[in-house]
């Protein structure tokens, strides 16, 4: 099934009531310009390979994953409670997210007040539709970027929902099959940028940044883009990078990359 | 000749009845430990315990069969120790080491006994004797090799190993129990004189008995019967000393994998009506944490896996998963033991114990949780803290006002709610 | 010792801000409202002081409709003891406020009053010198540091001032204003908020305390300024040394 | 008729500027709806400072000049001033606004029993009356505002009134008699601390030259940034990339994180604009943009966006902002 042409880019669940699968943005993805694009890469890879979509839109709310994880339980429950609501009003079944914290708030923690939902994380959806045949580049698409290439797996993804092959698929294809470097702490054994447990939000002595040892490490491999999965990886990760003087280091999603590569 | 040979040779029925005499007080200072610690855990929270064992045989195994898996794979496969270089095949030699002498000498126990209701009982003879000398005679060198690592390492005491001085006991104890077992088997040989199959199934003692030199046979009884006493001793003084060293581990380990959270990525909610209930949110007492979680502090090996994982730990900051256990542990003690003695005022648990700035230093990234052997929650420990902290009004700054923004405008931003998707205005310009 | 810090209502510091359309005030509809975030700061100083010295009681006093209730129910969830609602319907200005917060004042005799240096609504940044003045004691306004000296007779503070940090002391009683770099407020939970249901919220109606909501203030219109034009790319330095001159005139 | 009495303010004797400005508004008053205005100026030792405002326009230069005014304390300050006003019988009392307005007009308000605005833009004569416009909710709306009583307090902003041009005949000076005794002693002035690096601060400058990224070492900020500032007479901010790489100091740090701002100019030089650096100025005025990245998302906020290598763009910026 296609998405009727008239739709816009990114239907709203209103928009488009017979959607199959929700695309959950995230605040990040929705309000941090940076991010913004990786959500505009997911988009087009959807279109793309014709996903019938929608969005929440502005019906959305943060999933409270740092309200809980802070340690504001009832404040994350609020939260909870509204989208749990949202989504049973859209009857939605399978959802799709680009922040590993969202997934894991949708799947682990909505299920314990009645929210169950099939959720994948864009990366899992991606090397579906690369299987599939649904993800041809188009005439004329750019080469592999130069330069050796690393994922930073996100904790939320990789160590707690086990989600580390997908990435990796996903990267195949759009790195042409040239192979990642790998970091040694790689998979479930990855090592956190800094950001989960409500930390993105807390000031930290530069001197103790948990993003500027991981970025090192990843600049390590000698790699010239650092591909991450989590919209706050890219941003602790950039900001690693930039305190490694990494100046020619790309960070990017590997949804990005995808995009570059199909020449979308 | 079926190779076998005799249960307590060379040691007289009083020997005997005072060794069973010094097992039962072993036994006994065994469980009166056990159930001190037990009483211990009982200062927390209740847990479910009754609904794992009602109903019906099938229902109660359903409850049991995850946590016995997971005490099968993580404590008996040792699945959760791996990973972890020389120290992991140091632990996995002296785990099968240890085990299969604890086997050995229950089943050796356990044919005597058989052999004193008939002589035809007795298995331990033939073949099975032979293979059985064998295994052990081999697997005790495991143990020793795995001693004698855990010896060295302790000797060097890498910074997230945590140290006390009974653990030289243990070690040393370790040490002295495997070299008078072949002694034993060395002077038992030397007294016996086997021939043939049933001198070679047991080649470390008998190599030893090559050491050890020219003895007469009475020499050798002699000899002999004082070795075997002093591994007695020591083994009893062992088993005994279980519940007040390191090697609770033993015990609290394989409880708190049967009974700990399955996964990672959530946590345990709080409802409202508790709040109202309790009149608190969150842990502010060593008492609110649940038996469960008591029972993991004691689980703690302090092998500094979680801290040597710990991102918070590596880039300096005041965070530590293994200190957090290790002191949550000794309040519990302290706790405990003041509420026994009467007291009413204990260390409090916030600030004297345990410091704000730990707790909001954790990424909750559970890479402790997941690395840990024993399966302690100690991301659950922080949060369940952290959740106090935020009821007290103990957040401020920027995590504070992120917020207070995620209560006024549903994302930590604070940006307005009727932007949310305005991200897509870039879509139609750029594609 | 008694500290008295006066709330006020004010949108989220968030909140998008919208006039309505015939200009007679901001759009409420859907707007979340917040303890002004300076009282905020004045609030979690009075508590900290109340720490460090072991014993205070902190009166939080707000005037206006009975919707404030919510912002005063914030103030004892931070730890306020009490809170006094004195209510009034008409806008009152900056004058008027201070005239009903000097008859709170007198009838529960503080040591001082603390509270924020300006609300982020009207932006007056006038009610605490001016209470001051109409109780004829000391003001310290900008507090960006607060300490309690001479057995609480005085107050030493720093002050943040265009010409630089500057240290006062002051005789108590006196009006104190807080600025930004004071602290930083504690964050208030939703079970923080139910506790502080079962403290005690007294109504003072403005005709017991023998003061009227005169104001000598009329807001005629409200309007927007002009948005911020669409972003403009140029293309050297002197064009944007231009722009900026005659343009933005901000140069 | 008007009668307005402007009060000057001045920095250790040193006339402040923005008091010009107040006077530009009292003569736009008087051009208007007819009065005139005197300047008030309080101190000790202030002699140099009241020579600076004859060329105003003022029908007289008052000066309290008594050692107990020496340091700008509020309830002296506010009890000279409300004296003084009801001695020359003013109809309004105005001062710029700065931190010395906003600490003592509205004590001296209260004494005078006078309604008062603050933040005053406009002001326009409408039916006998003045209407004010002043700003409120940090900029995001303008009142239209009027003040009954025959006394009223103002202060108003010197970006948005011209001072006046200088005459010829010079006002004249007269002296305030001051009781030292009738003074209030509540406060007493411990020191003042002023900043080392000469800069003013963020939060209260007109203008902020910020440095991001692009920027490699602290030489070049200070050399960039901090050169442009001084050019400018503004303050320096910094993104949080450059204070994690210890480029620049945390005190420096806009954004969520650090210092939110809302200056009426804001140079983000080489800043690619995270959402974190966005929420502490989003609310400036205008802000310029020079980034070498056409990409960087500060683009899409800023008024103006010059794409080009900082390293080139800032020291030609510098150059022929000093012409």
């Amino acid at each position: 099934m296609s998405t009727a042409p008239e739709l816009p880019a990114a239907p709203t669940v209103k928009e488009n009531p017979s959607f199959e699968i929700l695309y959950w943005v995230g605040c990040a993805a929705s309000y941090d310009r940076r991010a913004q694009r990786v959500a505009r890469a997911v988009v087009r890879l959807l279109n793309h390979a014709k996903v019938n979509f929608a969005i929440l839109g502005r019906e959305e709310k943060c999933t409270g994953d740092s309200a809980r994880r802070l340690g504001d339980e009832f404040l994350f429950q609020e939260l909870a409670t509204a989208n749990i609501e949202t989504l049973g009003k859209y009857n939605v079944k399978r959802i799709v997210a680009a922040c590993p914290h969202c997934v894991n708030a949708l799947l682990k923690d909505y299920s314990q007040f009645g929210g169950q939902y099939e959720v994948v994380h864009h990366t899992q959806l991606l090397a579906d539709l690369i299987k599939q045949g649904r993800l041809p580049a188009v005439p004329g698409a750019a080469p592999a970027p130069a330069g050796n290439v690393t994922y930073h797996d996100p904790c939320y993804l990789a160590r707690v929902n086990g989600i580390h092959e997908a990435p990796r698929e996903v990267l195949s294809a759009a790195l042409g099959g040239k192979s990642l470097c790998e970091m040694k702490r790689n998979r479930t054994g990855t090592s956190c940028c800094g950001a989960g447990g409500g930390r993105m939000w807390m000031e930290e002595d530069p001197k103790q940044r948990v993003s500027t040892e991981r970025a090192a490490e990843a600049l390590g491999t000698g790699a010239k883009t650092v591909a991450v999965g989590c919209p706050f990886c890219l941003t602790m990760m950039t900001d690693g990078v930039a305190a490694n003087n990494g100046t020619d280091v790309r960070v990017m999603d590997v949804a990005e990359l995808l995009v570059e590569k199909l020449g979308l | 000749m079926t190779p076998t040979r005799e249960t307590f040779g060379n040691i007289p029925l009083s020997s005997q009845l005072a060794f069973y005499a010094l097992a039962a007080v072993a036994v006994g200072i065994f469980c009166w430990g056990v159930w001190r610690r037990w009483k211990l855990w009982q200062i927390g929270q209740p847990i479910g315990f009754r609904e794992l064992i009602t109903g019906n045989l099938l229902a109660v195994w359903k409850n049991f069969r995850p946590g016995a898996q997971r005490v099968a794979l993580d404590a008996g496969a040792q699945q959760r120790v791996r990973g972890h270089g020389l120290g992991t095949v140091a632990h996995l030699s002296l785990y099968v080491g240890f085990m299969a002498l604890f086997a050995g000498t229950t089943l050796l126990e356990l044919d005597n006994i058989l052999s004193h209701l008939s002589e035809a009982f007795k298995f331990h003879r033939g073949l099975y004797y032979v293979v059985y000398e064998y295994t052990l005679d081999y697997l005790g060198l495991a143990f020793l090799a795995g001693t004698l690592f855990f010896c060295w390492r302790r000797f060097r005491k890498p910074a997230a190993l945590g140290h006390r001085a009974s653990d030289w006991y243990v070690l040393l104890s370790f040490l002295a129990i495997g070299v008078t077992g072949y002694l034993v088997e060395a002077l038992r040989i030397l007294w016996s004189q086997p021939t043939g199959i049933t001198a070679h199934c047991s080649p470390v003692g008998l190599w030893l008995a090559g050491q050890l030199g020219s003895y007469t046979v009475s020499e050798a009884r002699s000899a002999h019967f004082a070795v075997w006493w002093i591994h007695a001793f020591l083994a009893f003084g062992f088993f005994a000393s279980i519940p007040f060293t390191r090697l609770f581990h033993f015990v609290a380990g394989p409880m708190n994998i049967f009974l700990a959270q399955p996964g990672l990525g959530s946590l345990v909610p709080v409802t409202m009506e508790e709040v109202e209930k309790t009149e608190r949110v969150g842990v502010n007492d060593i008492r609110h944490f649940s038996i469960q979680q008591l029972l993991s502090l004691d689980a703690c090996m302090e092998c500094g896996r979680c801290e040597e994982v710990c991102p918070a730990t590596a880039s300096g900051k005041p965070l530590s998963p293994k200190r957090v256990v290790q002191d949550l542990k000794g309040l519990m003690e302290e706790t405990a033991t003041g509420l026994a003695a009467g007291k009413k005022e204990f260390r409090a648990l916030h600030e004297d114990t345990i410091k704000a700035e730990t707790l909001w230093s954790c990424t909750a990234c559970s890479a402790c949780v997941n690395t840990c052997p024993v399966r302690i929650d100690q991301l659950g420990l922080i949060i369940s803290m952290r959740r106090h902290l935020v009821a007290e009004g103990g957040l401020s700054g920027t995590a504070a006002t992120a917020l207070r923004r995620m209560q006024s405008n549903a994302n930590p931003w604070g940006l307005p709610p009727a932007e949310r998707a305005n991200w897509l205005d870039g879509l139609a310009t750029k594609s | 010792m008694k500290i008295l810090v006066p709330l006020k209502r004010v949108p989220d510091p968030d909140t998008r801000i919208r006039v309505k359309p015939d200009g007679s005030g901001i759009e409420t509809d859907g707007v979340k409202f917040a303890v002004n975030p300076f009282d905020s700061i004045a609030l979690e100083e009075a508590l900290r002081l109340r720490e460090k010295t072991g014993a205070a009681e902190i009166v939080v006093v707000t005037i206006g409709g009975s919707e404030c209730a919510e912002q005063l129910r914030t103030g004892l969830a931070m730890g306020a003891d009490r809170a006094i609602l004195v209510p009034a319907d008409a806008a009152i200005d900056s004058l008027g406020i201070a005239k009903i917060l000097a008859a709170v004042y007198r009838k529960e005799s503080p040591n001082f009053v603390l509270m924020g240096k300006q609300a982020i609504d009207d932006d007056s940044n006038q009610a605490g010198q001016m209470l001051a003045a109409l109780l004829g004691v000391g003001q310290v306004t900008f507090v960006s540091k607060l300490e309690l000296t001479d057995g609480h007779a005085r107050a030493r503070c720093s002050r943040e001032t265009d010409a630089g940090i500057e240290t006062v002391t002051v005789a108590l009683p006196a009006v104190l204003t807080a600025d930004l770099r004071l602290n930083e407020p504690r964050y208030v939970s939703l079970p923080g908020i139910m506790k502080a249901k079962k403290k005690p919220l007294e109504e003072i109606p403005l005709a017991s305390l023998g003061v009227s909501a005169a104001s000598h203030t009329r807001v005629l219109k409200l309007e927007r300024p002009a948005g911020r034009k669409a972003g403009a790319r140029v293309k050297s330095v002197d064009e944007l040394i231009a722009k900026l001159r005659d343009e933005a005139k901000v140069l | 008729m008007n009668r307005i009495l402007v009060i000057a303010e001045h920095d250790q004797g040193k006339l402040k500027l923005a008091s010009l400005s107040a006077a530009g508004f009292a003569q736009k008053v008087c051009a208007a709806s007819g009065g005139s205005f005197d300047f008030l100026l309080l101190g000790s030792g202030v002699s140099a400072a009241a020579e600076g405002l004859r060329k105003s326009g003022a029908a007289a230069v008052l000066v309290a000049d008594t050692p107990a005014l020496a340091q700008p304390l509020a309830d002296r300050y506010a009890k000279v001033i409300a004296d003084t006003a009801k001695a020359r019988g003013a109809s309004l009392v105005v001062a710029a606004v700065s931190t010395f307005s906003k600490d003592i007009l509205p004590r001296a308000s209260a004494l005078l029993d006078a309604g008062m605005l603050s933040d005053v833009i406009d002001v326009r004569p409408a039916d006998g009356e003045l209407t004010f416009r002043r700003v409120m909710f940090a900029g995001n709306v303008i009142a239209t505002v009027q003040l009954d009583g025959a006394v009223k307090c103002l202060t108003v902003r010197s970006a948005a009134f011209a001072a006046p041009a200088a005459t010829d005949t010079l006002s004249p000076v007269e002296a305030v008699a001051v009781d030292a005794a009738s003074l209030s002693q509540f406060t007493k002035f411990i020191s003042r601390e002023t900043k080392a690096s000469g800069r003013p601060d963020a939060t209260e400058a007109r203008i902020i030259v910020s440095g991001g990224r692009a920027l490699k070492t602290s030489e070049d900020f200070e050399r960039l940034v901090g050169g442009l500032a001084d050019v400018l007479g503004a303050a320096v901010g910094s993104s949080r990339a450059l204070v994690d790489s210890g480029i620049t100091p945390n005190s420096l740090q806009i954004g969520q994180t650090g210092k939110v701002v809302a200056p009426d100019l804001y140079f983000a030089l080489g800043i690619s604009g995270a959402i974190q650096h966005m929420a502490g100025m989003k609310d400036t005025k205008v802000i310029v943009a020079i980034n070498k990245d056409a990409e960087a998302p500060i683009f899409e906020i800023a008024d103006y966006g010059l794409v080009a290598d900082v390293y080139e763009a800032v020291p030609e910026l510098m150059q022929k902002l000093k012409k």
